[in-house]
């Protein structure tokens, strides 16, 4: 589904990304886990093509993104949810679902809403609500519905965990593995390695720009010496 | 029955101010919020419309609702024209609000320059014919006809431009480009199509602006000046970018100019909004409606 | 550094010296800095509209030519007091001329005084260019002032006891008007109730017109400025009140088309108007001439500026000298006694360069496309110092 | 402070030779001596426009309006009998505290917002001397102020314009001078990144509120100068043109350069004066070459030649970038 392969992400002389290579197949749940500053965001980036990477091939269903502008990716089936959850924060629930969807005009776009209110049910009794005023966890739920009101082939998750409690970190892997389900192929950018784990079927480890460690997610959870240096 | 009269043609005096400083800090703030260019020179493009509608209605003939129309019309092939030359090769510069501060006060001194050699020279007091004849009474106050038509076509210009914003497909992107352009970006919204849209938008509502000015008042050149500055005043008060910021600081600002006229002096007014202005800015710097 | 040095000789080279034009021997120079642009180019521009139907026939052969050198001074002071001194430094012009402003003019007032140079007002009608003490500044257009004082007569002549209200914009000229009005009611007994003033970019008087339908007065006095005027006008007609209540001080072509045909039966002042019928043949002509070229009528200010070649042409032709020395072209045009040749009133000054003034009171009678048709209800004139001018305006 | 004044000793030494030569040169026509006269002028106007935007980042459209507080209180206190060296000083401190009392609110403000509020302040000040006539005279505006007095006698021609060229020359080492300060450099940091300065320990509204006074003091100086060297103040004289041009010369010249204000001043101060003659396009001219500059030189002439780190435009932190998004 996505092939990464030798990206290299540079802002001026400082070097973000190097070499990375990245495989996942339709159908998967991998996870991308480092710590703060190990260019996983740089890496979501280059995929929605808010930045140029410097070097690299980036091809998604066999295609090369490169000359693909950001706002078209979406409706080649990629995507993309940001770090900050890239909501719109002074729109309400259903105007951000219908954010969601704006690349797919002749699309139902009530029955993608009921699909998605079907998952997170608390989104459809705060569907009038600002997004912004929403906590923090229903915010993410929104994020992660927005990127599902493209229907898409694969959807990169950025961050989902940040600032939530346990319980509604546990809710949005529940979500996850419910998307697979659906067949959705799921790439997981993430610092919580716990919830990396509990979903993922494989998990790449990347530090200071490049990839440390690839396997299942037994064999990097066995490795918690490695974890613990690095988190 | 004085103090009826002073009351409603007060609260007239109020809707119309409003209504007319709402559609250019409304214009004025769309093109910040999209692509963070303060333009200085949108008093000029208000008085470029008025100007134009002047020459229309006047000089070419034309009826007043037929120009009026060509001139907002021909306010987007204008903007088009613009954009292409000059204002999106700022797109992607760093600093670019100081960089289009710039670029539309260069803009403003060309037309100054050329109103002043064309226009200047044809007299210090410009009129458009009325846009229909008589008067209607509200209550004991009358007002003509044609004032009443702007006002009412100002109310449903803002109207039709809330709803744009609100349930229209493009306005919701306008709105989704100015809370989060590159989350905009990923759901599909074409960041840069939207900023041209936004800024055909926000002259188209600056040119209306001024259209509908010059059926209410008659004007002269010095109006631009004043006008952006108040534009500005309004679009930093309601915090820049908001629509319903500017839109509701600029009712205000027509009633404080009306109601503070009627009971102190028009002197008074303009300082106690300008005043008012700083006090807020003291208390909330980021604008009332800011994010 | 080497970017500095290049730069600073860069600048030196535009500012070196031209070499000065061969000073012609034969034509007089003068100096006339006007509004070409800025707020006030309207003015500038039909003062210069004015000026150039009398320099045609302004040098007859026989006669020592006598040349005008037009500078823009942008409707800016320092632009204004630089281009005087361009003039008088760089032209080595005999006198100055030219401003329609009050502020650019003041401001030539200073250098002409300081400086020793002749300078001949137009149209501007600050009392203070005619201080007491000044020596070198001439004003052909009765002062600000004055022109209050005109209306008042005007008013208790129609009506004793008389209430006015008074709407004015902020300005200096302005402020001048309803000084010299407010003291003269006060002496003839009329009251001066609402008097409104508006700040400068004021655009709205909806609520004032109420104010001033509500008290009722006898006559309103709008001295409104550009577009504003307008829009007082058409504010005070809208609430009902009668054309006939309204006066405004001063009234010129395209303002006087700005109000429209629904203004019929209203009032303004004037210093020279198409309609009157003091009108000479070669003011007759002026007139057509104008009209066929601008399709509107000249008003005042393109009189004024007809009127200042003139003078110039017998101020040279009465003493040779004047021609080539200040103290002489000073001293004549002080003694200088003529008329108007397009009006035929009378041109003196007084001690400090005022000249004696008058004002008529017009009545629109019909507004057309080009023409308006208004007749004369009442003239007046009056000693400069009539009323304490200088104390009543600093 | 000897460090700062060796680095930029040659150029100071080249620019007081140029200014001194200038009034020198040109005394021969008082036309272009009065020209180079108000180009000194707006040198000390510019060194202070330089400091604030150049270094400190902020744009305060209101210089003008603060020059004009202190052109009228020097006028003022000139009436009232003192000597127009005892004025000088009261007026410029007096409009400089003024500037800072009306400039408070909108310091707190960030990056744009500032410009933008500083704009409107203007805008008051420029009412407020229509309104108060007993204190301005109104749009009139005051003419005949004397000049001061010099040894005896009035101060006049090629002194009065020493007089400015020595004090165009104190702008530029009080200029360097303060750059080069720790200070200066505390300035720098704000502009750059205010939050990162903040992280530093760096009082930024206090910061800002100092390089706001000291601006405002050049602006004062120069105003107090203004009035008796061309002898005539109104309202117009000190409207928001003149601050919108003392700005561009900076941004024209090179922002964030010592000598780019200098060499935008140069260029454009003159220009309104040469150009008279070309009136009807005048303003086409001016303004096709704001846009020529900002589309062609981002950094300004001196910036777009030299290094474009050194222009403040060409490069920027991610900090501005936040900013400029907030």
């Amino acid at each position: 589904m996505l092939e990464i392969s030798g990206l290299t992400i540079r802002y001026g002389a400082f070097l973000a990304v190097g070499s990375l290579d990245i495989v996942i197949g339709k159908g998967d749940i991998v996870g991308l886990i480092g710590p703060n500053g190990a260019g996983k965001t740089s890496t979501v980036k280059a995929l929605g093509g808010l930045i140029k990477p410097a070097a690299g091939r980036i091809a998604f269903r066999g295609r090369d993104l490169a000359g693909v502008p950001a706002h078209e990716r979406i409706t080649l089936g990629l995507s993309i949810v940001p770090e900050g959850r890239g909501i719109f924060a002074r729109m309400s629930v259903e105007e951000n679902l219908l954010m969601g969807a704006y690349a797919f005009d002749g699309a139902d776009k009530a029955a993608r809403m009921r699909r998605v209110y079907d998952l997170f049910p608390i989104l459809a009794e705060r569907r009038w609500q600002a997004a912004g005023t929403m906590s923090g966890g229903q915010q993410q739920m929104l994020a992660v519905s927005m990127g599902l009101m493209a229907e898409p082939e694969m959807i990169v998750l950025d961050e989902p965990s940040l600032g939530l409690a346990p319980i509604v970190i546990e809710e949005i892997g529940k979500a996850l593995i419910r998307l697979r389900e659906a067949g959705v192929t799921v790439f997981l950018v993430e610092q919580n390695a716990t919830l990396t784990a509990d979903v993922s079927d494989r998990i790449y480890v990347m530090s200071n720009g490049t990839v440390l460690h690839h396997g299942t997610a037994e064999e990097i959870t066995r490795n918690e010496d490695m974890l613990g240096a690095l988190l | 029955m004085p103090t009826e009269l002073v009351l409603i043609s007060t609260l007239f005096t109020g809707l119309m101010l409003g209504v007319i400083f709402s559609l250019v800090a409304a214009g004025v703030t769309i093109i910040y919020g999209s692509i963070w260019m303060p333009n200085a020179a949108n008093g000029q493009f208000f008085l470029l419309a008025a100007l134009a509608l002047w020459s229309a209605a006047v000089s070419w003939g034309l009826h007043p609702v037929v120009a009026a129309l060509l001139v907002i019309g021909a306010s987007v092939p204008a903007s088009l024209l613009l954009e292409q030359m000059l204002i999106r090769r700022f797109y992607d510069v760093p600093n670019r609000n100081v960089s289009y501060f710039v670029l539309s006060l260069g803009i403003t001194q060309i037309l100054a320059g050329l109103f002043s050699v064309t226009y200047g020279v044809w007299s210090d007091q410009f009129q458009i014919p009325p846009l229909m004849a008589g008067i209607t009474f509200l209550g004991p106050f009358p007002v003509s006809n044609s004032r009443l038509a702007a006002l009412v076509t100002g109310v449903a210009l803002l109207a039709a431009l809330f709803a744009l914003l609100r349930y229209h497909k493009y306005g919701r992107a306008i709105r989704a480009v100015f809370q989060n352009r590159d989350a905009a970006s990923l759901r599909g919204v074409n960041v840069r199509a939207i900023y041209r849209l936004s800024f055909v938008l926000g002259n188209l509502v600056v040119a209306a602006g001024g259209v509908l000015y010059a059926f209410a008042y008659s004007f002269d050149l010095s109006v631009s000046w004043s006008m952006s500055i108040t534009a500005f005043a309004i679009m930093i008060i309601g915090g820049p970018g908001s629509v319903v910021g500017a839109v509701a600081v600029g009712m205000v600002f027509g009633f404080t100019q009306a109601i503070v006229s009627a009971f102190a002096s028009p002197t008074v007014a303009t300082f106690s909004y300008l005043g008012a202005m700083l006090l807020i800015l003291l208390m909330k710097p980021s604008g009332l409606f800011a994010r | 550094m080497n970017r500095t040095i290049v730069a600073a000789g860069l600048g030196l080279a535009l500012v070196t010296p031209q070499t000065a034009a061969a000073a012609d021997q034969e034509s007089v120079k003068v100096g006339f800095v006007t509004e070409l642009t800025g707020p006030w180019s309207f003015f500038g521009t039909a003062c210069v509209a004015g000026l150039k139907f009398a320099e045609a026939t302004l040098n007859p052969p026989g006669k020592r030519k006598i040349e005008f050198i037009q500078i823009d001074n942008q409707t800016q002071p320092t632009q204004a007091v630089a281009a005087a001194r361009n003039l008088d430094i760089q032209s080595k012009v005999i006198a100055l001329s030219g401003p329609t402003s009050s502020d650019t003019a003041l401001a030539i007032y200073g250098y002409a005084e300081q400086n020793k140079v002749p300078f001949l007002v137009p149209v501007a009608a600050f009392p203070q260019l005619t201080k007491p003490g000044t020596r070198y500044s001439f004003r052909i257009e009765p002062n600000a002032a004055g022109w209050g004082y005109a209306i008042a007569e005007f008013v208790a002549k129609q009506k004793p006891g008389a209430k006015i209200a008074l709407m004015h914009s902020d300005f200096a000229l302005m402020r001048a008007i309803s000084a010299g009005l407010k003291y003269q009611a006060a002496k003839k007994g009329l009251k001066i109730e609402p008097e409104i003033v508006f700040p400068q970019g004021s655009n709205d008087a909806t609520v004032q017109a109420a104010q001033v339908l509500a008290a009722n007065p006898d006559y309103v006095v709008v001295v409104g400025a550009g577009g504003f005027d307008n829009t007082i006008t058409n504010q005070l007609l809208d609430v009902g009140i009668k054309p006939e209540k309204i006066i405004h001080p001063y009234g010129m072509a395209t303002q006087v088309k700005g109000w429209g045909k629904r203004s019929v039966g209203s009032l303004y002042g004037t210093f020279f108007d198409a309609n009157l019928d003091t009108v000479t043949a070669e003011g007759r002509k002026f007139i057509d001439d104008f009209k066929a070229q601008n399709k509107r009528l000249p008003s005042y200010v393109e009189n004024y500026c007809y009127v200042t070649s003139q003078i110039i042409r017998e101020v040279i032709d009465a003493d040779p000298k004047a021609g080539d020395d200040r103290e002489v072209f000073r001293n004549t045009l002080s003694a200088l006694k003529s008329k108007e040749v397009t009006s035929g009133i009378p041109i003196e000054f007084d001690k400090n360069g005022a000249r004696k003034e008058y004002i008529y009171f017009m009545q629109i009678q019909d507004v057309g496309e080009v023409e308006y048709k208004s007749k004369p209800v009442f003239t007046t004139n009056w000693d400069p110092e009539i009323i304490p001018v200088y104390d009543l305006v600093k | 402070m000897t460090d700062a004044l060796r680095k930029h000793g040659r150029g100071l030494l080249v620019f007081a030779v140029a200014a001194y030569a200038l009034p020198l040169l040109l005394a021969g026509n008082r036309y272009f001596a009065f020209i180079g006269g108000i180009a000194l002028l707006h040198v000390v106007w510019t060194a202070g426009m330089s400091l604030l935007y150049g270094y400190a980042g902020l744009m305060p459209l209101m210089f003008a309006g603060i020059a004009g507080i202190s052109a009228y209180a020097a006028v003022g206190l000139m009436a009232a009998g003192f000597a127009f060296w005892t004025a000088l000083p009261v007026a410029a401190l007096f409009a400089a505290l003024v500037g800072v009392g009306l400039g408070l609110p909108a310091l707190r403000l960030k990056g744009f917002y500032f410009t933008l509020c500083s704009l409107v302040i203007q805008t008051v000040i420029t009412l407020a001397f229509v309104y108060f006539v007993n204190l301005t005279n109104g749009d009139t505006g005051i003419s005949q102020i004397a000049p001061p007095a010099w040894f005896g006698g009035p101060l006049q021609g090629v002194g009065f314009d020493l007089v400015l060229a020595t004090l165009a020359v104190g702008a530029m080492v009080a200029l360097v001078l303060i750059v080069e300060a720790p200070f200066g450099r505390r300035l720098v940091a704000v502009r750059e990144d205010d939050e990162l300065a903040e992280m530093l320990g760096i009082d930024v509204v206090r910061q800002k509120l100092a390089a706001f006074f000291v601006g405002s003091l050049f602006a004062a100086v120069g105003g107090a100068f203004y009035a008796p060297y061309v002898g005539f103040v109104s309202p117009r004289s000190f409207d928001v043109l003149l601050s919108l041009n003392i700005w561009l010369m900076v941004a024209f010249g090179g922002r964030g350069t010592i000598w780019g204000a200098v060499v935008g001043t140069v260029l454009l101060a003159p220009l309104p004066f040469l150009l008279q003659d070309y009136y009807k396009v005048k303003d086409v001219i001016y303004g096709l070459l704001i846009i020529g500059v900002i589309v062609l030189l981002p950094g300004g002439i001196l910036g777009g030649l030299g290094s474009r780190a050194a222009a403040g435009t060409g490069t920027q932190s991610p900090g501005l970038r936040r900013k400029e998004a907030a």
